[in-house]
C-alpha cells in the first residue's frame, strides 16, 4: 500500500479521505489555496502546502502545481476527490507522466466513458438503453434549432464533459433556446475548459437511479446496489438514499448488469457510478458515467458496510477487490442530505458568510462529514456544499424520522442553508411515500408555506439579549432553584411558543 | 416593544433587567423566563420550561438555527431598525451574492423590458442571468466584463 | 405510544434518551439540578424543569421532586437512564403508584436481580453457574475474617446494591480487609443508600463478558449477543466491544441461553444485561444481573442495527419485541472507549475544570455520544463520563485502527481525559490481539512510557503565541502563497516533529 | 528562550515578530512556519507543512490535544513560570481535586508513617484515600468531616 497519498481536494472529501488514509497508517499531504489556510483538510493532514490564490483556477485546478507538491514530498498517489481536475484525463495522464498513481480509472476509461457524448457511443455498444438525444456536439444555430425539432420540447442542453449538474439547461420552447445554448456553454467552458454541448429529450418525471461500480485492475467487476437521486435543483442533487424506494430485487440485478456492462465495455477501474433515468413503467436510460467518487457515497458505503475510499486505495494499489459480488449484502436504509449554503427561499441562491455557532447531530445512526468550524468563511469561489448529513435505520420510514431529528439538532448560525428545505422535504407526504422524480422540488417547493417564524419569542429574545449587551459580565453558574409552588407550572406544556 | 422582521411586537417584560428570573407577556400571554448569558451577545433562556439559544450578529438575531432582524425601542441598546420605503423613479441593480460579471447584454442609453436579461454574473461554479428590475432606459452602467463585484455594489440603474 | 416522557437523567444518557423520543414522535421533558442549567439535555428537550441544588441526593436522586414534575406536565412514562434511580426499585414503585409507567423492568423482578446477593439466588435456582463466594451480606467483622479465610486471598469486597463498578475493592491481604470493607461500605451507602457488602473469589485473569437481554410484557425474551468489557480500572468499564473476540457461535449461544434463563428466573422485562466472568477455559460464571440500558449499550446497537431505547420504550408501552430470536443478526464489529474526565497518569483521578475548545471526530463509523460544549463546566458533583466514542468497521482489525483516528480526531482542551489511555490500548500489541482480562489495566498501563511531549514544537508555539499576546488583533484571512522555490521542501516530511 | 515543563528550550527565530511567514532553529534543526491568528489566544501554526493548533489558557500551552507549562522569556508578555524549590520540612497535604471531606483518621499531634491513610475524600462519586506524604506528627488539622474543600487547600501539615 502507499506510504504517503495526496488530496488533490478541499472541504468534506478531502476531510473524507484523509480519514481513510489514516486508518490504512497512510500520510496524507493536503494542498490549499490562500482562502483555505485554516480549513479542516489542511488541519487534518500530515503535511499541507499552498497552491496558489483563491480561484480554482489559480489552485485546485492547477495540474502543475500539485503534481509539483506530490514530487517534493514524495507522494506515492494522489487522490482527486470530484469535482476540481477528478475527471481530467490530462491529470490523470500527467500523474502516469510523473511516476504517481492517479487513484481513479485510466485516462483512457474516462476519456470513454466521462465525456457524456463518448459514454453513450461505448455503452451502447452492450445494448444498454440510451436516453433519446443526439450523439454529436451542437455545431452551429442552425443544426442545434434542426436537432431540437426533431427532439422536440422540452429538452435538455447538456455539456458533455464534466459532471456535477453543470451546465445543464432546460428548454422549453424555441425562445430559450439560444440563450440556454450560451448559459450552457459559458459554464462548461468555466468549469472543464471544454464547450461541447448536446440535446436529450426531456423525460416526464423519471427517477435518477445510479448504480455503484467497483473494478479492480485483475478483471473483477462488481456494483454495491443503486441510489436514488431523485431530488435536485437546478440539475444538482439535493438528496439521495439508499436502497431507492421503487427497486425492487429483480430491477436491481437488471440495473447492477447493465452498470456493470457499461463499466467493463471501456475498460473501467476503480470506482465509478453509472447514472441511469428510470421511467413510470420501470424502464431505465443510460444517463452516464461519473469516473470518480461521488458526493453521495456514503449511502452506499453504510448500507453495504464498506468504505469505498479505502476500495479504491486498494485497487489504486494493484490489489484486488476485498468482496466478491455475492459477498456484497445490503442492510437497511441510509438517505443523504446536502447541506449547502443556499438560500431556498430565494431559489437556492449561493449564500456567502461566517459560520458563527456550529452544533453538529449526533447520536445512532448519524454521520455529518462536512468542512464546517466557527469562523469558517464561505467565499464565491467554490461551490455551496457545506457537509452532508446521513443517517441510517433499519428501515426507510424511521431513516426519514431520523432525518428530522438530526436536521433539528444542526445548527449553523451565520449562513442561510438547506436545512430549512430538507425539514420541509423530510415532513413532505410525497416524499415519505417514496414518489419520487426529478422535478420534486419544482413541483412541491413552490407550494410551500414558508416559515412564519416565532416571533413571540423573537421578541422577548431580543429584548433580554438588549438588555445585557455590551454592560454585564458572563455569568456561568444559575441560581435558580425548583420550587414546589404551582405557578410557575401552570403554563407549561404543549402549545403558544411550539418548536417550529 | 421589540421590532421582529419589521413587525413591531408589544411586550410588556417583568422582572429586573439583565435578571435570571423574569416573565414576559406577549400577544396576551405570560411566559415564566430564566435568562442566562453563556457567551458575549449568547444567551440561554426557558422559555416556560423550553429551552432556546439566542444569539446577536449585528442587528441578525439567531434563534434556534433561524435568523430574524431584530431591534429594541428605548434605551436598552439595540438601534431600531426600519426598512426604508421602497423608492419610486430610478431602480439599481445590485448583486443577489458577490461575484464575477461574465457578460453585459446592454449599454448606456439603451431600452430594456423588466425581466429582460441585462447582466450575468458567475458564483461559486454557477452563471445566473440579472434581470431588468423594471422597464425604461439604462440611466447608467457602473461595471464592465471581468469585474468582481459585491453584494451592495450599484451594477447600473435604470429609469425613464 | 406514549405522548410524552421525563428523562431523569443527565449528560451523554440523558441525550442519548431524547434523541430517540424524538425520533418517536414522541414530547420530552429533561430534569436538571442548578448545576446543569446549559447542559445539552436541557437544551435538546422539549421542556426543562429545575428540580434542586447540584448534589444529586438534592436534584437527581429525589424521587417525589421527579415523579411531581413529570404529573406537572402529564408526562406518561419515565426513563431512568443509567445510575442515579435507573436501579432503585421504590422510585420504580412510586412512579407505579403515581399512575406513571416507569421504563424499565418492574420493581419485583428488579428486587429479584438487581441486588447482586438476591440475583445470585435467584438464577442459581436455573443452574446458571456462580463466582465462588458468599450469598449473605457480611455481618460483623468477626464473619468477615472467617468468610475470608474460606475464600482465600485475593477476594473482592462488592457492594450488594447498584452497579456501575461503585463499591467493589480488592483485597490481597488481611492487613486490607478493614479499610477496603470501611470503603466499600461507604461508597455504597452513599451511591446507593445502602451498605451491605459481600465477598467474591477474585478470579485469576477473567474476561467481563455481558450479554443484553430484551423480554417484552408478553412473555417474550431474546439476547442481543456479547460485549467483552475486560479493560476496566477501579472495576468500572473504560473499553467494551461487541463481539467478543473470546466467543465463538457455540459459546455464543451457551451465554445466551443462560442470559436468557437468568431473566425469565425473574420474570424480567425491558431491557437488561446479565453479567458473566469467563475464565481461560472457557468456562463462565455469573456475576450480576443490571438491570437498566448499560453505558456501553450502542456497540450492541451498532453491530444489531437495533435502537434499544427504542425496544425499551416499546417494551414499556405494552408492546412486542420489534425482532424474534431468529430475527437477530450481527454485523462487523464495534468498540466503545469512555472518554471520562480523568487523569490517566495519576491513577485515573477525576479531574474538574472547564472545557475550552472541542473538536468531535467524524466520518464514517463513528459516533460520539456526549455532553460535551465548549465552556461546559464539569464539576465534582457527578461521574467523570464526559462521553462515549463507538467506532464500528468490518471487522475487529480494522475498527482498532478506525478508532485509533477518531481518537486523533478528537480534541477536548481544558481537560485531562482518558483520551492518552484510550490512544495506548489501541496501539498495544495485547489488545490488538484481543488477549484481554479485567486485570489488563493492572498489567500492562504501568509500563507505558509516559508521553514526553512535543518540547522543540512546544516552544516554537509557545513564543509565537506570546508575540501576538494582547496586542495584534486576529487576521483570519492568509497572505502566503506557494513558491516554486526548493529551501522549504527540503526540511518537509518525515521525522522530526512527528505527530505524537 | 521558552521553557516548557520546567526545561529550558532556546530558540533562534527569524522573521518579524507577529508576521505570518518565519523560521525557528530548534535544537539543530530549521523549521519553516506559517502563523496564523484564528482567535484571541489561538494559533494555526503549519511547521513544515504541519499543521498544529495552539492556545495559551493562563500559563497552559494547549498543543494538538495536550496540555504543556510554558514561559516565555524576554519582553513577549508571557512570565516565567519555574517551579518553586520543593522545600524541606513540614509537608503540607492537600487535596487532588474539589470534594467533601468523608472521615479523618487522624488527630492534631498524632505519630503518621508515610503512606497512611490520613483522610478520606470523596469527588465524582468516587472515595480516595488520602496518604500521609511524610512521616512525622500532626502539626495541624486544618479541615473537618463534611466540609467542602478545594484542590489548592492545606488538609493538614505534617513534620519533626
Amino acid at each position: 500500500m502507499f506510504e504517503k497519498v495526496l488530496v488533490a481536494n478541499r472541504g468534506e472529501i478531502a476531510v473524507r479521505i484523509i480519514r481513510t488514509c489514516r486508518e490504512m497508517g497512510i500520510r496524507t499531504v493536503a494542498v490549499y489555496s490562500e482562502a483555505d489556510r485554516t480549513a479542516l483538510h489542511v488541519r487534518l493532514a500530515d503535511e499541507a502546502y499552498s497552491i496558489g490564490p483563491p480561484p480554482a483556477a489559480d489552485s485546485y485546478l492547477r495540474l502543475d502545481a500539485i503534481i509539483d507538491v506530490a514530487r517534493r514530498c514524495n507522494a506515492a498517489a494522489i487522490h482527486p476527490g470530484y469535482g476540481f481536475l477528478s475527471e481530467n484525463p490530462e491529470f490523470a495522464e500527467a500523474c502516469r507522466g510523473a511516476g504517481i498513481v492517479f487513484v481513479g480509472p485510466s485516462p483512457e476509461a474516462m476519456r470513454r466513458l466521462g465525456d457524456k457524448l463518448q459514454g453513450k457511443r461505448t455503452v451502447a455498444s452492450r445494448g444498454v438503453p440510451l436516453v433519446p438525444g443526439t450523439t454529436e456536439p451542437i455545431a452551429d444555430e442552425a443544426q442545434l434549432r434542426r436537432q431540437a425539432r426533431e427532439i422536440g420540447y422540452p429538452l435538455l442542453i447538456k455539456a458533455s464533459a464534466g459532471g456535477g449538474g453543470r451546465g445543464i439547461h432546460a428548454v422549453h420552447e424555441d425562445a430559450e433556446l439560444l440563450p440556454a445554448l450560451r448559459l450552457a456553454q459559458g459554464e462548461a467552458q468555466t468549469a472543464f475548459g471544454d464547450d461541447r454541448v448536446f440535446l436529450e429529450r426531456y423525460l416526464e418525471r423519471p427517477r435518477h437511479v445510479e448504480v455503484q461500480v467497483l473494478a479492480d485492475e485483475r478483471g473483477h467487476c462488481i456494483h454495491l446496489g443503486e441510489r436514488e437521486c431523485s431530488v435536485q435543483r437546478r440539475h444538482q442533487k439535493l438528496i439521495e438514499e439508499s436502497p431507492s424506494p421503487a427497486v425492487g430485487p429483480e430491477l436491481r440485478q437488471r440495473l447492477g448488469a447493465a452498470a456493470v456492462a457499461a463499466a467493463q465495455a471501456a475498460g473501467y477501474t476503480n470506482a465509478g457510478t453509472v447514472e441511469f433515468l428510470l421511467d413510470q413503467r420501470g424502464d431505465f436510460y443510460f444517463l452516464e458515467v461519473n469516473t470518480r467518487l461521488q458526493v453521495e457515497h456514503p449511502v452506499t458505503e453504510w448500507v453495504t458496510g464498506l468504505d469505498l475510499v479505502r476500495e479504491q486505495l486498494r485497487i489504486a494499489a494493484g490489489e484486488p477487490l476485498s468482496v466478491r459480488q455475492d459477498q456484497v449484502a445490503a442492510r437497511g436504509a441510509a438517505i443523504e442530505c446536502r447541506i449547502t449554503a443556499e438560500d431556498p427561499e430565494q431559489q437556492f441562491l449561493p449564500f456567502t458568510g461566517t459560520v458563527q455557532r456550529f452544533v453538529p447531530p449526533g447520536g445512532p445512526g448519524v454521520r455529518f462529514d462536512h468542512m464546517l468550524f466557527p469562523g469558517l468563511e464561505v467565499t464565491r469561489y467554490y461551490d455551496s456544499l457545506l457537509g452532508k448529513l446521513v443517517v441510517w435505520h433499519q428501515d426507510r420510514a424511521r431513516a426519514v424520522q431520523r432525518m428530522e431529528r438530526a436536521l433539528e439538532e444542526l445548527t449553523i448560525d451565520g449562513l442561510s442553508t438547506t436545512i430549512p428545505f430538507h425539514r420541509w422535504a423530510m415532513a413532505h407526504p410525497a416524499f415519505q411515500a417514496g414518489e419520487l422524480h426529478t422535478g420534486f422540488v419544482d413541483q412541491w417547493w413552490p407550494e410551500h408555506r414558508p416559515w412564519g417564524g416565532e416571533v413571540e419569542l423573537a421578541a422577548i429574545a431580543a429584548i433580554a439579549l438588549a438588555q445585557r449587551q455590551a454592560s454585564r459580565p458572563v455569568v456561568a453558574m444559575p441560581v435558580d432553584t425548583y420550587d414546589g409552588g404551582g405557578s410557575r407550572w401552570r403554563r407549561a406544556g404543549r402549545g403558544g411558543l411550539a418548536r417550529g | 416593544m421589540a421590532t421582529i422582521n419589521g413587525e413591531a411586537i408589544p411586550v410588556d417584560w417583568e422582572g429586573a433587567p439583565g435578571g435570571q428570573r423574569a416573565w414576559a407577556t406577549v400577544a396576551g400571554r405570560r411566559y415564566t423566563l430564566d435568562v442566562l448569558a453563556t457567551a458575549p451577545g449568547q444567551l440561554s433562556l426557558l422559555v416556560d420550561g423550553r429551552s432556546c439559544e439566542a444569539g446577536l450578529d449585528g442587528e441578525q438575531l439567531h434563534l434556534n438555527g433561524r435568523v430574524y432582524r431584530a431591534a429594541v425601542e428605548r434605551d436598552t441598546g439595540l438601534v431600531a431598525n426600519r426598512a426604508s420605503a421602497a423608492a419610486h423613479g430610478p431602480a439599481q441593480l445590485k448583486p443577489p451574492i458577490s461575484g464575477l460579471i461574465v457578460s453585459i447584454h446592454v449599454a448606456l442609453g439603451d431600452a430594456v423590458q423588466q425581466g429582460q436579461t441585462v447582466i450575468v454574473l458567475e458564483a461559486m461554479k454557477m452563471q445566473m442571468e440579472l434581470k431588468a428590475p423594471r422597464s425604461g432606459h439604462v440611466l447608467s452602467l457602473q461595471v464592465e466584463p471581468r469585474q468582481e463585484v459585491g453584494p451592495t455594489q450599484i451594477l447600473l440603474t435604470i429609469g425613464d
